[in-house]
């Protein structure tokens, strides 16, 4: 058959998501019967926008837009998860002294992503879970997803709620990750792959063969982090090389990106259960009616069976 | 306001058929707050075929508001302006209308500000610019064709705007101080050529003029108006001997200075306090 | 067919006093500008039935598009909560600052290039670069310079402004007709008078259409400087129901920033009229 | 003084042959063209200069601000990627698709307003709205109903330029002497032939220089409109170098865009050359 | 162009002192591509303290260019203008120029238009005000002084230009057309009026007029121009008995109509070749 071509959207170009890249480059869609066309939207919103409006079938983001959209009486289910831990690090160049406890928060001012985005919900929640007062007694300052380090580094800010590769970027202008999100947090369902199930109902092999396709990339990324780095590298051609090396051990190390495509419950019920005390959502819908593992634990079946890493990354 | 005021009637029965224009005791104020002003009191005349009639009055006294008035762009405020019998509501076919500002086309040249009016009924190019040249050329201004508005002189600007309102051949033709800014021979030949052209073939003018020469000479009537509120002050019908569309010869004609003198004197000066 | 055109409006020839043709014509430009409300409230009403309509019988989705309804639900929650007034009143007061400087600035520069055709030329290429920036595109360098409070959306603001300003102003002073100039030079002006006499009231047309134009922009601006950092304001509001995607909600943030923009621009036509007592406005 | 408005350049009273008046006028104009570009240059220069040596000198991070010679080394390596000219071919197209599509439904919708004072005061709440709609707010919309494509881009782009374009062009229409409308009328013009033969030309200047304002506002539009979704162009490799925080790459995309923009405003100012040679231009 | 071409030299030598203003062998030619058009040919004449000279010559043949290289708003081609002795390089201080258009300002009223030059030099407003409110008067336009240029007719434009000309006591008074849209009894005490003023102050005029019998009435020469490129064709000192500020009374004197015809030949008309 000849391959399925399938639009894919993607929230921001982002390391959190090497495992996708590693299979582009692996060319483990094409193994699959599918020709990935890949676009990145300006966020979360607009990546599952894309999916609403059907001018993309998948896309990869915070799948939290699936279950507003659920409880709301709209459409949408999520089918794996591609980063399965809060991949945020505060990252300081005034703070001397790695804070192993939220109450260190206390006195320093915070930037990151507006709200509602996760890194700027993790952090209040966990400013307020330890007691302390938004405000007066930590800050957080709202800016543009990827100005963090930059305005930390111009002194606006003390910490930086960051992502990779702008962590190790920062870490090469002489900053240190103070605070590590993703242990602290534990498994969390950062990103899902999201799709309408109209669409899968229709088309249940292509929607097979794309978590096919992830999982087995999922599996490489881990077995051959220096495959990994190579791919990297030529996504983010931009970045210093060894800011993108030292950016995919950090998150191999932290174990952010899925090594297996079916969503745990565990990562759910933790983005659910902060989701909720923001307000953002009440969590009414059950794990099953928006989560559909039926695909994914299919494929990890059959890449823990040993069909995965079969493809020999060069 | 009752007619009897007025102290001229007009000439001809208003509304008469054979007069294809007509005032009817208009008037216009301009202002509609407490500073209204009133500019045309109470004026009623026709225009007949074939007939040049001239305005005359001293500045400011309303005699570009009246043509205004007698070609439809501004309604009056009371009476009726007839255009062959019916009331005007807006400006008719066959009316030709000289405004005092010559409002060429900056983006036009000369020949194409001319062939305006007959690019708007449709003419096509090549017959509208043969008219446009020819008439062009019979105010002087042939080698000047493709000059924009911006390169010629006050009286070439004049001489394009009126060659724009007679190229069209309209019956009847309004024309506000069209020779002011042309020198004395420039003038004498255009009104010669225009008496000319409106006797032979039965047009009529409604003319402007601040020259009493030019009106005497050039018109079968000459209309004097007061201070504004202007009504109608005087009519004279002109009735000289000799060749009427020979401008040099009608000056010599016998009578001439006198009514030119009797004009003048008519127009008294009452500057300070218009 | 030119009602617009004629300076009188149509009267029938019996003879009225000057009082009843007073009261008419107050009566009339009252009926006018009734029905001209009429018309529009009946547009708006039309519009937002239709859109109630077709989302109430799933025609439309109203989780993808929201309803009239949800959204007027939202705006009394606003008004209730206190929000609306505090989000409205921070972009407000960002937009005007924003809106002031940046016409002041553009306008100012653009008259004064008049002064240099030399300088005006040099200048042009600067001009157009500013002026296609794509400013959000520079969202982490106005954080590091402006920081992340009112001088951030009050840069974003004045920036969306200025350029049009300028080249609005500078299209209005080089538009004065050369034989003005020539008058004023007759006069004796020097050229500084030749500016302030001539150009710049002879720009004041152009001006107020560059002021009526910004109104909008400066708003943009500023709550494009809301999206990039903020606290607050009505662009802090619509972003994070947009990426909540509580469509409804981020109608209500849109239709208090329209009303906030007519508001302005009705501002700008009083200005205009008091400052333009010669010129026709109907 | 007034060097600019006198019509003849001074010359001294000798008697000159024409030729000799003709070519020393024609180098006059050459140098005058070449000082201006002189001091361009000189002035970009002396700019990057400080730049260059500001972060050199470590007065300024060149990681948070970038510096001359990274940009310069950014957009050698696009250039030998091929991603420049993709880059720019891409979001070109949009620009000028969405710069066309804006002004010519802003051009006529404008010019046709003044058909109808009544209309147009209807409309004028609805125009002040639409060109205060934070469009960025509204991504996800834009996203469903315009999908990622070329039509999101080009919508964006459009809705950038197109109350500009119309607003610019109403004001151009209304602002017709009404002696002139009078001297239309006096000639027998149709309502139709007032606005084709008198209302357009007499509007072109206005027209154009909205052609010349809106250049910068399509590309800001084509760009917003990468931002929020897209595979490539230079909003994408903007967007993607801003959240990577790479801003020697952020600024690479933004002279290449700068660069795009002088390039469709030099376009406009050959047009505009062309349809009004009646208009001095120097 | 050597000077034995110019078929009239100067009246006094050129450049002389107690001739405020002197043309020295002035040409000008418009374009300089291959369509140059010489308007100005080759030009010499003084006007002295206490003169009214006037221009008269066909419609185009370049007065107004010619009064905008006397006044130096525009430099001419070849040739030198001369304020005092010295060459020209802008408008000088101590000239009053009014040009054909009125150019007043639409967004000022007729007294506010009238002020505008004395504003200039930093009069305060009372002062200047008054001055202007007589200036008005004067020009018989007293009471339209609240009034915007649009609510004017032609003629008052006319005497507003005039009065804003004047009210700032220039020396010499350059008048392009001042009285063309005037009718006659206007005109006439406008005409007596500044005779009076400019004799009895040592000022000079330099006028441009179509009225051949205004420019010999009001006039000590009157300075006849050929088409363009316009040279002098004919120089007329006007010598006539009498009152020389009462323009009724001249128009009466002795050899007078001789004057006026004489020159009025030397206009002779070349339309359609222009
Ligand atoms: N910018 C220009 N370019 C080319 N020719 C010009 C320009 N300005 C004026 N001319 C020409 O110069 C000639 C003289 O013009 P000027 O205005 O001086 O005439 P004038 O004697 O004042 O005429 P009038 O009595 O009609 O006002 C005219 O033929 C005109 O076409
Ligand atoms: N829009 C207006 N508002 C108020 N008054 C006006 C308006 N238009 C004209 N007038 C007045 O109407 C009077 C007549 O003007 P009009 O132009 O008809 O005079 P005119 O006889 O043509 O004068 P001229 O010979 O100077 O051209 C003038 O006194 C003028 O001030
Ligand atoms: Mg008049
Ligand atoms: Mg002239």
């Amino acid at each position: 058959a000849p391959p399925q071509p399938i639009e894919f959207v993607e929230a921001v170009h982002n390391l959190g998501y090497i495992d996708l890249y590693v299979g582009q480059h692996a060319k483990i869609f094409e193994k699959h019967g599918l020709t990935l066309h890949l676009t990145a939207a300006g966020g979360d919103t607009q990546a599952f926008a894309a999916v609403l409006g059907k001018t993309a079938q998948f896309a990869v983001g915070d799948p939290t837009m699936v279950e507003m959209s659920r409880e709301r009486g709209g459409p949408g289910m999520v089918v794996g998860t591609l980063v399965q831990r809060a991949h945020y690090f505060g990252v300081s160049k005034t703070v001397a002294a790695p804070i192993t406890n939220p109450k260190g928060f206390k006195g320093l001012t915070f930037v990151t992503s507006p709200d509602p985005n996760t890194n700027y919900s993790v952090t209040k929640k966990l400013m307020q879970d330890n007691g302390l007062k938004l405000g007066t007694d930590a800050k957080i300052i709202e800016v543009n997803p990827g100005t963090e380090i930059g305005a930390m580094l111009a002194g606006r800010a003390d910490v930086a709620v960051a992502y990779q590769p702008n962590v190790a970027a920062a870490i090469a202008q002489g900053a240190k990750v103070v605070f590590d999100f993703s242990s602290y947090m534990g498994p969390f369902c950062n990103t899902g792959v999201m799709v309408l199930p109209e669409y899968a109902k229709a088309h249940p092999d292509v929607v097979q063969a794309l978590v096919d396709a992830l999982e087995e990339s999922a599996r490489l990324t881990y077995a051959k982090p220096d495959y990994a780095k190579q791919v990297a590298r030529t996504e983010f051609p931009d970045v210093p090389g060894d800011v993108v090396d030292r950016a995919i051990d950090m998150e191999l190390q932290y174990k952010i990106p899925a090594q297996t495509i079916p969503v745990d419950q565990k990562q759910w019920a933790n983005l659910m259960s902060m989701q909720k005390y923001l307000g953002n959502v009440q969590a009414s819908i059950a794990f099953g009616d928006v989560i559909d593992n039926q695909y994914a634990d299919k494929a990890a079946k059959m890449a823990a069976a040993g069909g995965g890493t079969a493809v020999a990354a060069k | 306001m009752p007619e009897s005021e007025t102290p001229y009637s007009a000439t001809g029965t208003p509304g008469k058929s054979g007069a294809p224009l007509t005032a009817r005791n208009i008037g216009k104020t301009y202002g509609d707050d407490d500073d209204a002003s009133p500019v045309i009191g109470d004026i009623s005349f026709s225009l007949k075929a074939g007939e040049i009639v001239s305005l005359v009055g001293p500045s400011g006294c309303g005699k570009t508001t009246l043509l205004n008035l007698m070609s439809g762009l501004v309604r009056p405020t009371r009476g009726d302006v007839l255009w062959h019998g019916k009331p005007l509501t807006d400006v008719p076919k066959g009316i030709g209308y000289m405004l005092q500002k010559d409002m060429l086309m900056s983006w036009r040249t000369a020949l194409a500000n001319v062939t305006l009016g007959l690019e708007l009924t449709g003419m096509p190019r090549a017959e509208r610019e043969k008219k446009a040249h020819a008439m062009l050329y019979k105010v002087g201004l042939g080698p000047f064709h493709d000059y924009y508005p911006t390169a010629l002189s006050g009286g070439m600007r004049q001489r394009v705007a009126l060659a724009r309102t007679l190229v069209t051949g309209p019956d009847v033709i309004l024309l506000d101080e069209p020779f002011a800014a042309l020198d004395f021979q420039t003038k004498v030949v255009l009104e010669s050529d225009m008496a000319k052209l409106v006797r032979s073939d039965g047009r009529s003018v409604l003319l402007i003029t601040h020259d009493v020469e030019e009106a005497v000479s050039l018109s079968d009537r000459v209309i004097v108006l007061t201070h504004r509120p202007s009504r109608i002050k005087a009519i004279h019908d002109i009735r000289l001997q000799g060749d009427r569309s020979d401008m040099m010869a009608m000056r010599d004609a016998p009578g001439f200075a006198a009514l030119v003198r009797k004009i003048w004197s008519e127009l008294d000066v009452r500057m300070a306090e218009t | 067919m030119f009602e617009e055109a004629s300076s009188a409006a149509p009267l029938d020839s019996s003879s009225r006093t000057l009082a009843s043709v007073k009261r008419r014509r107050a009566w009339k430009r009252l009926r006018g500008r009734l029905a001209v409300l009429a018309c529009q409230f009946g547009l708006l009403a039309v519009l937002l039935g239709l859109w109630q309509y077709a989302t109430s019988k799933q025609a439309l989705n109203a989780f993808l598009f929201g309803s009239p309804s949800e959204i007027w639900g939202f705006l009394v929650k606003m008004q209730e909560d206190g929000s609306l007034v505090h989000d409205a009143g921070v972009t407000g007061m960002e937009t005007l600052l924003g809106f002031l400087l940046g016409n002041v600035i553009g306008t100012v520069l653009g008259l004064l290039l008049w002064y240099s055709r030399f300088v005006s030329k040099v200048v042009h290429p600067f001009v157009v670069a500013l002026g296609s920036i794509p400013v959000v595109a520079l969202a982490p360098l106005v954080i590091i310079w402006f920081g992340t409070g009112l001088a951030s959306k009050l840069a974003m603001s004045t920036l969306s402004v200025v350029v049009v300003a300028l080249v609005i102003a500078y299209k209005g002073a080089t538009g004065v007709d050369d034989d003005q100039i020539n008058l004023m030079r007759t006069l004796g002006a020097a050229k500084r008078q030749v500016f302030t006499k001539l150009v710049i009231p002879a720009s004041l047309r152009d001006i107020f259409a560059g002021l009526k134009l910004t109104v909008g922009f400066a708003l943009i601006g500023a709550i494009l400087g809301e999206f990039m950092s903020s606290a607050d304001g009505l662009g802090h509001a619509i972003f994070k129901a947009g990426s909540l995607y509580i469509i409804p909600k981020v109608f209500a943030g849109v239709v208090v920033t329209i009303v906030l923009a007519l508001f302005l621009s009705f501002l700008v036509g009083r200005l205009e009229r008091f400052l333009m007592p010669w010129h026709k406005f109907d």
